[in-house]
């Protein structure tokens, strides 16, 4: 594709610099709507309708947003969001460790979704305004480049799920320079996906799981998932179709009772995973039990740098103290943000009356409305669920 | 932060590759691609890693995935006739807007009556 | 750093000045409110739009202002020397002043900052203008101490002379909404430069002065050119968003039928960003009504600037002051960004 | 800290931005040289003069710009906002356009500027607007980052209409020199205000628009007013010498005559700072032919904001180019400051 | 910096004082004044440092010094009579450019021939 | 006086805030005119005519010059500007000192016309633009309260001659904080008046002395040179009428053969001086030999701190190493500059090819440029000797 073509050939989907025959749609509009009118037509033979489908990607409702994919689900198809914003779950005492370290001196490095995220007394971009060295970076790498241009340490603020911990990992083998260090708030979602099954006020018939971390962990994984709550799971790509064909396998599973799991992302996700980046992530981080935001106090869901790699954890290489950030007491408002209920799939964006009024992107009063993987965002960006 | 991208591999020097993105090229490291990569592999590249090489022949096979879904309904409005005709379209892409004709054609387009 | 105390007061953020909703809060609650409108103003501050237009005698003047804080001040396809010229060349062009009569360029500049550096953006001023053919006929400068400003910013004010204004407010339903070229490049490259994401593409700022191209516009379209705009800040969607809601009418655009390059997309999906909400110098947004669309096509293809302007959608007379976006598959609203990517684009 | 390789670039500096030869020259040789003067400007950049006159119509629009980046925003007597409306107005208005059509006003702000300050100084513009009745047409508003810029710039730009256009350069000799005010009240304030030399004094700016007054004088003199300039930066002695330059004149002054408060020459003996190189803002420097010199002094004194102007000393066709001081004692020549006393004072 | 300037002593606070320098007001340190200084008392101000006070009496000693090396020379101009108009004179000081009189005045005091 | 009072009463001379009967003009035009027809006079019978005055000190020469005080001199009396400008005489290596401590972070303190003098390689002006934390005071008193608020280390970079060390010395005896330290530069003026007036190509006839200095040192201090050089001295007050009574004084003798000191600033000279300030004066510093800038290498004419001192002497405190700015050599135009031939009274600045020219206020090449006490841009300023 050249540079100049003024087309959007590329981005609508084809894999890019292929030759024809390899260029493949993902986004292609009478496909859609042909998966659509599947959709459409399981819907009508669901048992028990509404179906309520979770995903737990912010990818995946950045793709179902900006294409305008639930304006094609019928009323007995309810698609929501768990948790699946690594950013939104990212504790409140996280962000404050890394204030607190940007405050010290320290350069922190992270996501340029982390800037926004308030911790108890300010975000790390309100840290920034105050003269506190924060980068935004694309990825570990990056900030290991970093590490080794200045001449001070840098702390890696590495916040994601274990799609994102695996390359963090890699960074932390590939032997950083000393000053260089991790602050880890890595979260691992298989166990929310347990603990969000079994909320009271959550009826989830089926998940339809991340490919991405699916890559690494491989589908394998959803098969304890399927066997404790009895529910399907499809593992489905991010593009369009990818959606709305994983949304085709799982309303087919839901119809007809099959609890089990379902590769609709066969391009990119096996049984077993990727084992390299699956042995390095689990050779870097342990599991341990960890609060995500919102949510609840989850068993294994956090991952923690081992006892080998101290001398990159920043944890054990700075006295990190916050306890001045914690005085503050959490606002009025964020009092009243229901980002905890939405992650759990028993409320949308539009019932939080915060929304798109106290609470927007440039103001955001929870991690929901800060990220662009984040639900409130998202909907608010792409306006929501349209009457059109 | 999640999203995952695929991309072309250009050039590789070691553990780093040089990948095009729909025509834009940014290094990746492939520490944790965990396959053999080539030059010309498509591979997906998440926060600057390769996370996953993608096989051609998986590609197809997606494609496939989304015929069987269709067909296994015989009461589908996708025939092979239309699969046929999608085909044929996806080689020159979304370049309507470029290629108007007369006034009328783009008011009838645009769903303008005048 | 400061206390708790003094956090408690409201202070100013970076997303105050990024040209969507909270800028505009901002002007009106603190700038403007104070502030009296010129009585004989046919576009006034308080319109909120890319110019004034004031009578003088028997002319309509159209005056503008833009401060260029850009960072890097250098960077693929341009520097703030030619954004400063283009920006406020371009406001004019869309409020109809396509002749300039004057710029006015207020340079600052950190003491220390290297006199080449400055000698290469007084030439490409110097160039903008010649292509604009708008003279600077005032200017200021001034200097701030080593650390008190990040490089140089310039502001440039502008007036000029419209026969026929096209306010950003004047659409009608049924009128195609055009955009003269693809979208996007600017944005992208400066966030390319500026974070030092080194794609190894050429994504260069297609900045420009398109005053020349928008008088073939209007030469063709006459007052059949209902309204334009410069997408700036806040992209295609923050402008498309601005003009529906002030000319109180729906605006439908069709996803396929915007006109951006591979590169633009390519890097929008590795970044995650919305070509849409990407910032724009050297673009316009035409609303016309329908019979002049096709000629006013015809005529921006015509020239070098306008080869691939593309009619995008169209007025609504449904969903007054939004967007709607088809995007193939489904349809959303397209909204105006509440952030910017890159706080310091312009 | 810079090594010695790039201390051989040539850098800008602080002198650069004084307003004197300096700045003069850098413009001249940097910032102008490849720019084209407006085919039919009256006035055009090259006439450095306070601002540009165009012809628009049957109508002589006047057209100027200024960024201030005074440092401390707040200074007794006034404020940024204050000082940033004044400035402008009385650009255009020395130029004789007394009836403002319309400022800009390009606000840049640093993040985590407290908004109450903001707030200060945007009513202050208000407030200085309708004392002036110039409307705000046109804005905009930038933030930077924090540490990016040391608190808050504002460029105003303005357009008026002069009936008789009054520049710099018209002096003949024996017309007389008058000043509409006491000077220096401002660059001592902020010197003092800024330098924390803490004068239990009130030293206050009297920074003001003064194109009521002026609009006064142009009623009682009309064309017998040759000239009239703003005698900003480079102070009294900046302003008359170049006076002096462009007219081809001398220009005679009388120590004892100028008009300059106690407060102001103890402050500057305290100091050792010249009251004639010290930074006014509200205060015009007027060319008058003999015969309308004693009605244009009786015009001024009638208003509020003239009193104490007076007549300083004439025109000569002598010493072309420089002003001769007679000091009571002995006779000098009063030198253009070629440094600053205090760099951020506008 | 070598400036020496005279003031009046406002307050006195230890080893600080607040002096009047026609009509501005500064700190001025005590420390090496030299003598007992009061409130109403002349000092020279040096760089913040009072370093002499100025007695009265030696300020007219000063006149004196003057008249004599003018007295000193009989054919000088300086006459009892003009040391009197200058002192008469003294109360009024430079007031001149505020109190111009018609248009004539003005022009002749400026040596403009209309 | 009011403050509002238009008028220029208060400057022109009379001491202010006094009642009618002591408000004295020492700026009187009519006597200054009577003054100078004295002068005149005695021009007429001078011995050996053109008689050269010189005086030491900047403060003069403002005065002169802001007055045009020369235009009333007949051509029989030639009145030049020896080294009486503490800033011009400030030795490289003393600016090239203040210039590394600031760039190794400390914070630099020092008077306004300091900051633009160049050391070997920059001046504190360069450091400053390049980042470094320089300060301009009033004075020590000013420098010592910024220590107080300051959390760091403050230099006071003192310069000028005993009427400026004088203050300096009370700030040390005042019991500064510990992070108040003084870089002296500070001269004593004398020796210079011994080594000038021995100066082959100097031929002075008589010194008008600086009243200042002589306020503490008393103007019996000028009896060795009188002695020492067969001259005339004069001390003089600043004002034009002290001026012209001083010179008509030291005309006099000159005419009249006199060696002898005379005080004609009776109101603030005596003939022991200040015995306070003289006091404190040599208690903090002691006087050691160095180099003037131009002039030459002087027995006993720099101040440095006793030894008692040391724990707020910077050269003690600080490991000052300024080697890496000497490297740089001196410009072509310095090369150039006269100004030492200046201030040894054998050369007027338009003697100067730079004058106005390459060398301006704005951007100096010499010291004598840089201060407002330096010849060269008192000429500048008011315009240098003017044909009227
Ligand atoms: S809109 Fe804001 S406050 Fe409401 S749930 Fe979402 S993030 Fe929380
Ligand atoms: S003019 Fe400049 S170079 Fe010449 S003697 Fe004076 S200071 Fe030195
Ligand atoms: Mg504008
Ligand atoms: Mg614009
Ligand atoms: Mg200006
Ligand atoms: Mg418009
Ligand atoms: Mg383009
Ligand atoms: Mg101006
Ligand atoms: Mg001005
Ligand atoms: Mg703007
Ligand atoms: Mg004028
Ligand atoms: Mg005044």
């Amino acid at each position: 594709m050249s540079e100049g073509d003024p087309t959007r050939a590329g981005p609508t989907g084809s894999i890019p610099g292929g030759d024809g025959d390899d260029e493949l749609q993902f986004r292609d509009p009478e496909k859609a709507e042909a998966l659509a009118d599947k959709i459409a037509e399981i819907g009508d033979d669901l048992p028990d309708p509404p179906a309520t489908v979770m995903h737990v990607c912010g990818s995946h409702e950045q793709s179902i947003a900006k294409f305008g994919l639930r304006s094609l689900l019928p009323d007995s198809v309810r698609l929501v969001m768990g948790p699946g914003c690594p950013v939104c779950v990212t504790n409140m005492p996280e962000v404050d460790e890394a204030v607190a370290l940007a405050e010290d001196g320290v350069t922190v490095a992270t996501y340029g979704d982390m800037l926004k995220v308030s911790g108890t007394a300010k975000s790390l971009d309100d840290a920034r305004s105050e003269g506190a060295d924060v980068r935004v970076v694309y990825g570990a790498q990056d900030a290991v480049e970093l590490a080794e241009d200045l001449d001070r340490e840098v702390v890696f603020f590495a916040t994601g799920f274990e799609t994102t911990a695996a390359p963090t990992a890699a960074a932390i083998k590939a032997d950083p320079p000393e000053n260089f260090s991790i602050l880890s708030a890595h979260k691992y979602i298989p166990p929310a996906m347990d603990i969000v099954a079994e909320m009271p006020d959550t009826e989830i018939d089926g998940y339809l799981a991340a490919g991405n971390a699916a890559i690494i962990t491989g589908h394998g994984i959803f098969d304890d998932i399927v066997d404790r709550h009895g529910l399907p799971v499809v593992v489905g790509g991010f593009e369009p179709l990818d959606i709305l064909a994983g949304l085709v396998k799982l309303l087919e599973h839901i119809r007809d009772g099959e609890e089990t799991v379902e590769n609709a992302y066969p391009r990119c996700v096996t049984e077993a995973g990727n084992r390299v980046a699956k042995e390095q992530l689990w050779d870097v981080f342990e599991a341990v039990d960890g609060e995500w935001r919102g949510i609840a106090h989850i068993p294994d869901a956090n991952l923690e740098l081992r006892e080998e790699y101290a001398a990159h954890d920043a944890r054990e290489r700075f006295d990190i103290d916050p306890s001045a950030l914690r005085e503050a007491s959490a606002s009025q408002h964020l009092q009243e943000c229901i980002c905890g209920d939405i992650m759990a799939g028993t409320a949308d964006p539009t019932d939080c009356p915060l929304f798109g009024e106290e609470c927007t992107p440039a103001e955001p009063v929870g991690a929901c409305m800060v990220s662009s993987e984040g639900t409130c965002k998202i909907w608010q960006e792409y306006g929501g669920r349209p009457e059109l | 932060m999640c999203l995952g991208v695929p991309g072309e591999i250009q050039e590789i020097d070691g553990h780093e590759a040089v990948a095009d993105f729909w025509g834009v090229e940014r290094r990746v490291r492939l520490d944790i691609v965990g396959d053999a990569v080539e030059e010309g592999d498509y591979i997906l590249n998440h926060v600057g890693y390769a996370i996953r090489k993608i096989p051609e022949s998986e590609v197809e096979q997606t494609m496939e995935l989304f015929e069987t879904m269709l067909d296994a309904d015989p009461e589908d409005m996708l025939t092979d006739d239309v699969m046929e005709e999608l085909e044929a379209n996806s080689g020159a892409p979304a370049a309507g807007a470029q290629e108007e004709g007369d006034d009328d054609d783009l008011l009838e387009e645009l769903g303008i009556d005048v | 750093m400061n206390d708790t105390a003094s956090d408690e007061e409201e202070r100013i953020t970076l997303t105050h000045g990024t040209g969507g909703q909270a800028t505009r809060d901002l002007v009106s609650e603190t700038l403007t409110a104070g502030f009296e409108d010129a009585g004989d103003a046919l576009v006034g501050l308080a319109d909120f739009d890319d110019g004034a237009v004031l009578p003088v005698g028997d002319k309509k003047l159209v005056v503008t202002t833009d401060t260029h804080v850009v960072q890097p001040p250098f960077f693929p396809g341009g520097d703030i020397g030619r954004l400063a010229v283009s920006g406020t060349v371009n406001d004019l062009a869309v409020m109809g002043a396509t002749e300039v009569r004057g710029l006015t360029s207020g340079v600052v500049v950190e003491a220390n900052y290297p006199r080449e550096k400055l000698e290469r953006i007084a030439d490409s001023m110097a160039e903008a203008c010649r292509e604009a053919d708008a003279p600077v006929v005032s200017g200021d400068t001034k200097v701030m101490g080593n650390g008190e400003l990040d490089g140089i910013t310039i502001n440039t004010a502008g007036v000029g002379v419209a026969e026929h204004v096209t306010p950003d407010s004047d659409l009608s339903p049924q009128d195609v909404i055009i955009v003269t070229d693809t979208i996007g490049e600017h944005g992208i490259a400066l966030l390319a430069e500026r974070e030092g994401i080194d794609f190894e593409a050429d994504l260069e700022s297609d900045v420009q002065p398109v005053n020349d191209l928008l008088a073939a516009v209007l030469e063709v379209g006459g007052e059949a050119v209902t309204a334009m705009k410069d997408p700036t800040r806040t992209g295609l969607a923050g402008a498309l968003n601005e003009m529906a809601r002030k000319s109180e009418v729906g605006i439908e655009v069709t996803d396929e039928r915007v006109p951006v390059t591979g590169d633009v997309t390519g890097a929008g999906e590795l970044l995650g960003l919305d070509p849409y909400q990407i910032a724009n110098e050297g673009v316009a947004i035409l609303g016309v009504e329908p019979t002049a669309a096709e000629p006013v096509l015809a005529a921006l293809r015509d020239h070098p600037k306008g080869e691939n302007a593309a009619a995008i959608g169209k007025a609504i007379d449904d969903h007054h002051g939004r967007v709607v976006l088809d995007t193939g598959i489904g349809n959303r609203y397209m909204r105006e960004p509440s952030k910017e990517a890159v706080p310091r684009i312009c």
